[in-house]
């Protein structure tokens, strides 16, 4: 398999500020490889540096140290073949919702409205082409954040905790729509989530990141067979293996970072 | 009407003519030679001698200086002859208690590439002509000139207001008007830097007689501060009377006043204005000067009121007047 | 705008005009000063019939509007794009800063002379005048407004591959049309006194060549009736800014 | 600051400063005009020099220092306090807006006469124009900053019991921060343009006095030596404020 | 028991703004009582209308019509006994985590750093006082909010999916130590989430709203003892019956709300 994405020696530190706050190094020597294809999903306890991690990749934030090569090419700032959906919700608020989601295809001058129509009818948002940001849910602007992503259609795609705002059940029919796209265009996710059964469910690969300093604590892949219905997969006996076997890193892991002693 | 408002503000400024200490005056000038007398009686202890203390509180054009004088900031202004005349119309009073200059001190000057001659104000037809400000001495006196060379002010030629002393120059540098008229330093200063030339030059008896004394430099206060401070205004124009002799008698000394005014001027430059201005320095101001005054106000209609020289002029003062004989 | 608070907000604004004028006209009742000093309103509703049914000063009106539209919008665009261009050299901003400062801060009138000089005094040297305030005016205020930018839409636009100029664009300009506008409504003002003070020093038209006209007459009503005047043709280009800026905030949560 | 970057930005300044100076002492030699009218560095340094040896300078530098001060920080409070005064009370804006419009344009030149009558020919009528444009700068600055707030951030903290006088301080007030200064960058200028063109109207002291009487002896060496001191003086104060400004903005995400 | 808070034929309807956007109703008719020291869970499908609610019954909406009593009196506006955590993020940026949880007591005059504290070390924050809320992580950020929320100990919490940001096992821990305090306190509590599993171990009552618009479908009473464990909770046979019941009424919310017609 080829190697996509390689993060080579990886550390991030972040100096005090104000005098008050101390220097602490969220990331220390992450050696990972993505292979082309590949879904690869990241835990570990929330404050970890998982989404420090993805910004780095992204060439959003410079590393301390280390090198991100992409196709074998060492890479520094922003590569185009990339797509980031952002934890935090980054809709533009003066577009409506189907401008946004127009953005993308705009920017590679392959403005179909069709495309973008598409989209927001796979997230459950027809119907809301002409509403502000404002005026929708937390729920539906990770949602549109989402189709946006889709419409862009990068090469490779950084998703930061996608399905986090959803409830059980939207999460679940759009996990199933997102996972039929994926596998059938097979495209490099790096995928942060902190929900175990969704990185089990969808992952090829799950990472395990530790807390303070976020390093490489565990790498556990997933074979289950391809392609996957949600509903079966969890009720897969290796499903439930996978998780008691992860979920008991985490749980350090968190332990660790809450500083709870017994 | 305002009489309340006046009094009310004199209060502060107008001392009791009584008090034997030294009195603070307060005068209103703009830095111009147009007023050089009132600096020279300061700078030759002509005030002190009267047992005066003068400030000078300079502001940037003449209608700034009779507001101030009508509010009581001030106690008197220096500026042109024809205020009086004009706040008698819109029922102010106030009156020349002294003339500075007994002539219109303004000189008409033309871009020096329009190659005039002296004395042929009819070859601006069609020109360009700038002022400091409209609506003042200068500019009535610029149109009574106009008037007596045949043109029409309104028609004939387009009057431009140009601002402070250096635009005019500046306008005439840049092509921006053809002509100007206005008041020392600016009319040498753009003749020695070859910019402009004299087309008409009051102060060499050039130029209509009425034109002559319908505006020249005074000083003027409003009534209630003359009829309150009698004693002190006596003293006062005594000083300044008394500078002028002196200025006429020994231009030197109007020189070294202005030198401090004017740092960078030259003194040959100084020296030669003085010379041309020194035979002005004449403190009375006569029924025929009022009335060319109130005349030409009339000919503008900026004065409609029947006015004669004591509505504008401050007679009793005359005595002091001799002074500067 | 609804009806009803159509009616409610002129007629809040009726009732302050009201009491406006009553003072006005009260203080000369009073006998507190008079009209030489600041005229009246009866006599300046008067002079305003007269000027308005006088077609030479709509020529006054015409010129001083052009002078402050021209010297608003060139300096407001001007601004505006240097923000933009520092936004993206901002070397170019910390070695010009202390400069723009120090000329930012030139008393204009002081320089009347040059700019009489090199501009004239047509309405080019007005147009400038009001262009050498407005544009630093727009400047600082967009540039405020760049760094306020939330770095993370930028970013995500990035992401996306968009260029530099479509993220000026579609991100850093519509993040800052608060400021702009902010700037613009400060700037306008500027822009009419701008070019006024410019007629006053030096012209052969506009309303501050009358303004200063009157002034030097003594003429009170005639002043106050300019400033009236000028004052309604900034109340208009104002609620103008007002409606478009609305139009285009109509995004941001009520 | 780095040390490097440090060097950096003032060698980019030099830089420019040392451009400017050849372009002004390039025009002289290349005779596109005269010292007469745009004096040269070299006569403007002398001059400064001498200046800062003449105890008298000091005095009119501190006169209009003191005036410019005043009046920035009277309208600066003034300004930013109306306008959280009218986001608690809308109605008030929307009943005055015409007329604060209409007060902002007017040219305050042309009242000069009424400022010289009311507030005399001292400092506080100086003082008083440059309030009078200070306040209305900063007024609309940071009125459009709190119309910005982020209504779930007030909403957030009101449901915590804030009352509005602990909104004002904790949420709204540095909300606006950014709104204010850059309100003060513009108005700083403008209260120092304003506390000098008062002094050259009418004064007994000050820089704009000895401007007017520079300007009136045709000295262009020493107009320009006393606009060079005004730049050092607006430079000084606009750094102590991007200090400040610094300081309570060290929160935001660089 | 009585009734705390009573929500009475709310309506609310959103114009259609600039345009284009329909005018639609988001909640309607909702009747429901929430009962003194009661914990009360909303679910329904993204975008269903629960924060809405939520912001109506801590008056910082004004509903189209119907009316909320608290305590048998009417209410109109903010209710000083109402504590509000927000979905979004509502930190304010320019104050140190400590400043944030310190201000409701501030407001109270009892402000005293031990309790602000105590709530931050209990959410695993020890250390990042001196921090601004930039310099956190999502979670973190969402874990800070939950301390504030605790210090300013209202008399009812309204919390809109709080544990939402927090990876699989942060979450049980923090909600562990929020269910420590509320089965010491008995506090009222509305508490929206899209987490059915948290829903019914932490809830006395679980209300279903329906998407489209908004109606009360089901209200699930959750009669498992308590003090509860949550691990325990979870592995009690009442717990999956109550799931499965609840996650078929969720479904068929969902399938309604994306339009999913199969
Ligand atoms: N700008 C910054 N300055 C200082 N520290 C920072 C900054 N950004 C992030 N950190 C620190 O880096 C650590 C990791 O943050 P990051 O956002 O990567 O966490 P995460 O794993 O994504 O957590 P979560 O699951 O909560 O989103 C945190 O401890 C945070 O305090
Ligand atoms: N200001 C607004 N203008 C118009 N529509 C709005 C506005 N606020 C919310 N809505 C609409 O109300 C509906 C419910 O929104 P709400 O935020 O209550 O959903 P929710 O149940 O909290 O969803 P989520 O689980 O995604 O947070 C949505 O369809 C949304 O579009
Ligand atoms: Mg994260
Ligand atoms: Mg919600």
């Amino acid at each position: 398999m080829k190697v996509k994405i390689s993060i080579q020696g990886i550390e991030k530190k972040f100096e005090a500020q104000n005098g008050v706050g101390k220097s602490h190094t969220v990331l220390d020597n992450i050696d990972l490889d993505i292979f082309e294809g590949e879904f690869c999903s990241l835990i570990g306890a929330s404050g970890c540096g998982k989404s420090t991690l993805l910004n780095i990749v992204a060439g959003l934030i410079t590393p301390s140290d280390g090198t991100i090569y992409v196709d074998g090419e060492r890479v520094k700032g922003i590569h185009p073949k990339f797509g980031y959906m952002f934890q935090k919700d980054t809709l533009l608020p003066w577009l409506t919702i189907l401008d946004n989601v127009m953005l993308p295809l705009e920017i590679q001058k392959n403005a179909k409205r069709e495309i973008a129509l598409h989209y927001l009818d796979m997230v459950g948002l027809k119907g809301f082409e002409n509403h502000f940001p404002k005026e929708l849910s937390g729920g539906m602007r990770k949602r549109v954040q989402l189709a946006r992503l889709l419409a862009q259609n990068p090469e490779v795609l950084l998703m930061d905790e996608p399905f986090g705002a959803l409830d059980a059940q939207t999460k679940l029919v759009i996990q199933e729509e997102f996972l039929k796209i994926w596998e059938k265009e097979r495209k490099t996710v790096i995928f942060v989530t902190h929900d175990l059964q969704e990185a089990i469910t969808l992952s090829d690969r799950i990472v395990l990141l530790s807390a303070k300093p976020g390093r490489v604590q565990t790498i556990t892949p997933v074979d289950l067979p391809r392609p996957r219905m949600l509903e079966h997969a969890m009720n897969n006996a290796k499903f439930n293996q996978l998780f008691m076997d992860i979920w008991g890193g985490l749980k350090e892991e968190v332990r660790k970072s809450l500083q709870i002693v017994s | 009407g305002c009489a309340s408002t006046q009094s009310s503000k004199e209060g502060g400024t107008g001392k009791s003519p009584k008090a034997s200490k030294v009195q603070t005056v307060k005068f209103g000038v703009t830095p111009s030679f147009l007023f050089l007398p009132v600096y020279v009686a300061q700078d030759n202890g002509f005030f002190e001698k009267e047992g005066i203390k003068a400030e000078f509180i300079e502001f940037q054009g003449g209608a700034e200086v009779t507001s101030a004088m009508l509010g009581g900031s001030i106690d008197f202004g220096a500026t042109l002859s024809e205020r009086p005349a004009v706040l008698a119309e819109k029922g102010m009073a106030a009156k020349n208690v002294m003339s500075l200059q007994n002539k219109l001190a303004f000189t008409l000057v033309a871009r020096s590439g329009l190659d005039l001659k002296p004395g042929d104000v009819k070859a601006l037809k069609g020109k360009k002509i700038g002022v400091t400000r409209l609506g003042g001495g200068l500019d009535q006196a610029l149109r009574a000139l106009l008037r007596d060379a045949g043109l029409d002010p309104e028609k004939d030629v387009s009057i431009v207001a140009t601002g402070g002393v250096a635009n005019g120059v500046a306008a005439m540098e840049s092509k921006a008007v053809d002509a100007s008229m206005g008041a020392e330093p600016a009319t040498s200063m753009g003749a020695l830097k070859g910019i402009s030339e004299s087309i008409v030059d009051f102060r060499n008896g050039e130029g209509p007689k009425s034109v002559q004394t319908m505006s020249f430099p005074t000083l003027q206060a409003n009534d209630k501060y003359i009829q309150n401070n009698e004693e002190l205004t006596r003293k006062v124009v005594r000083a300044i009377a008394k500078a002028q002799k002196a200025m006429r008698e020994n231009p030197q000394i109007g020189v070294d006043s202005a030198k401090k005014l004017f740092k960078d001027l030259d003194d040959e430059l100084l020296k030669s204005i003085m010379e041309k201005e020194k035979g002005m320095f004449h403190a009375a101001i006569t029924e025929d000067m009022s009335e060319s005054i109130i005349q030409a106000m009339k000919t503008s209609g900026e004065v409609t009121k029947n006015l004669s020289h004591k509505d504008i002029t401050a007679v009793e003062f005359e005595k002091e007047w001799k002074e500067s004989e | 705008m609804p009806k009803k608070e159509f009616v409610e907000i002129w007629g809040l604004r009726g009732v302050a005009l009201f009491l406006i004028i009553i003072c006005w006209q009260g203080v000369l009742w009073l006998d507190l000063t008079t009209e030489f000093w600041i005229s009246s309103p009866v006599s300046i509703i008067k002079k305003f019939i007269e000027y308005v049914l006088n077609s030479e000063l709509w020529l006054h009106t015409s010129v001083t509007m052009i002078e402050t539209l021209l010297g608003f919008i060139i300096g407001t665009v001007l601004g505006v794009g240097f923000a933009f261009v520092v936004y993206r050299w901002n070397w170019l901003y910390v070695a010009l800063e202390p400069f723009l400062t120090a000329i930012y801060s030139l008393p204009r009138v002081a320089l009347a002379p040059l700019f009489i000089m090199w501009f004239g005094i047509g309405i080019l040297s007005k147009v400038i005048l009001s262009v050498s305030i407005v544009f630093f005016i727009l400047f600082y205020n967009t540039y405020s407004g760049v760094k306020s930018v939330d770095k993370d839409l930028v970013n995500n636009v990035r992401t996306m591959g968009g260029s530099n100029s479509l993220i000026v664009r579609k991100v850093i300009l519509p993040w800052c049309i608060p400021w702009i506008f902010s700037g613009m409504k400060i700037g306008l003002a500027m822009s009419l006194i701008g070019a006024v003070v410019g007629e006053m020093l030096a012209a052969q038209h506009g309303l501050g060549f009358v303004l200063a006209r009157a002034a030097g007459a003594f003429e009170t009503t005639g002043v106050f009736t300019v400033l009236l005047i000028l004052a309604l043709l900034a109340m208009l280009l104002t609620s103008i800014m007002e409606r478009m800026e609305k139009h285009l905030l109509k995004w941001r949560q009520e």
